[in-house]
């Protein structure tokens, strides 16, 4: 798994290439809480996201719950059909905002 | 016409990543389609991680063997640990509507699992836990 | 490492041998949240906890603020010399309950 | 009498776990005092899980490499990665008395290492982080 982040505008973009399981998920915590503490608008791009594990889910319902305690925003795009099928399994399609593209997403952040 | 491995681990995290390696490296060789892969390294995070951390003082699982089958029609993979008696699908499932705010953090695994797995059975046998899951290769 | 739980009247305790650091903390963060959810009273036992990094801080805080919002207790004991100085140098010894032995530990819970 | 080994990893939780392992191996072999052996693997999993976490879109570690010397007064540990221009100890200290509410997860592994190890220093060489650590074997 690889984790970068770039920026748009005021927006900061968070990549994780690779895959979110329960070997990953901690170098993918920390990215995210660093992320998360500097920026309030802040976009996950799943586009190289391979498959996601519950170890990964919990990540990301930590960071949901961080932004939305602290008036944050956090969008997710470009998820594979296995990320989307893990996603409507767990529920999680309903409580994180996932969007289909990078530009819906940015849209009107 | 048949191809495998099998494998036994530690009990650890580091035994968990060997074989997600090990399976993806299978996965590759066998030109395995993307989603039965992905499904399967899903599958086999949830388990292996669940029988490393869910032990019991009494009886903890100290190896972990995986056994990976490949025919023209499913992918079958059995797993046995020699941890305490533990039948995972033998959970209620979790309730998937709750929001953000309300939503505990874990119970997923198992439920995950058995949604992606096409056949999931559990046995104890001889002192160990061994669950068989299938994956059709054709929807 | 090796998580395992054993239970003292209505106490459980779960005991965290060998590293927590950065490969192992999704095992010890699963087993945790799982004990958490189903027991108000929890101690650890790190009497066989060789280190640990920020990462398993991190895995303990969490656990800390579930007990906190829930209600619960949460009760740490056995630190060797090195995690105790990784409490200390991080404010855990602080802010979270950490006790000389198992006795003290479970003794007004 | 000097000892020591030097290993390459890819930048990934995998390459971590395996300088933890050889760490840990080389510590055994030379019977490092416990403190010691403990002090440097908490720094390696801070230093590295760091620079595989929080990398730039632009420049990214993709390589880390870890030497470790012994002599009989101190061991001198360099984590040399290509990523973009870092200086772990260009950082304030965070706030540590902070109560379980307030205090934001994540910020202290930086902190962690300045004060476990002896000596600490960063450079930016030849494209290359370099980090220097020290720790006497006797206080
Ligand atoms: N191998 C196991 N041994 C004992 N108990 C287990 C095992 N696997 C799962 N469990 C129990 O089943 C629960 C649900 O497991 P799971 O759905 O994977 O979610 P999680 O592990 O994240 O809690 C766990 O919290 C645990 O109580
Ligand atoms: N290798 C690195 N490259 C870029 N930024 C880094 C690096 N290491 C640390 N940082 C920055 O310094 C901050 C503090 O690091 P640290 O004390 O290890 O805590 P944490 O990583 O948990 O946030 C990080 O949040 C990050 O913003």
């Amino acid at each position: 798994m690889e984790i970068s982040t770039r920026a748009s505008n005021d927006i900061r973009i968070v990549v994780i290439a690779g895959n979110l399981d329960s070997t990953t998920s901690p170098a993918a915590q920390k990215a995210l809480d660093a992320v998360l503490a500097g920026a309030k608008k802040v976009a996950l791009d799943f586009a190289q996201l391979d498959y996601i594990s519950s170890a990964g889910l919990r990540v990301l319902l930590g960071a949901a719950k961080q932004q939305r305690a602290s008036g944050g925003t956090l969008r997710i795009f470009g998820l594979n059909q296995s990320v989307r099928e893990v996603f409507e399994i767990s529920g999680f399609s309903s409580i994180l905002a996932v969007y289909p593209s990078e530009a819906d997403a940015l849209g009107a952040m | 016409m048949r191809h495998g491995f099998r494998m036994s681990v530690g009990a650890d995290p580091d035994g968990v990543g060997k074989v997600s390696a090990a399976f993806a490296g299978f996965a590759q060789t066998h030109a395995l389609p993307e989603a039965v892969r992905r499904s399967v390294n899903v599958t086999l995070d949830e388990l292996l991680t669940n029988a490393i951390s869910h032990g019991t003082a009494a009886v903890d699982a100290s190896l972990l063997t995986v056994e990976v089958e490949l025919d023209l029609e499913r992918l079958t993979v059995t797993l046995t640990n020699d941890g305490s008696p533990f039948d995972p699908f033998g959970q209620p499932a979790p309730d998937t509507t709750l929001s953000v705010d309300d939503r505990p953090i874990g119970g997923l695994g198992i439920h995950i699992v058995r949604e992606l797995m096409d056949e999931v059975s559990y046995e104890r046998r001889d002192g160990h836990n061994v669950v068989v899951l299938v994956k059709q290769l054709v929807e």
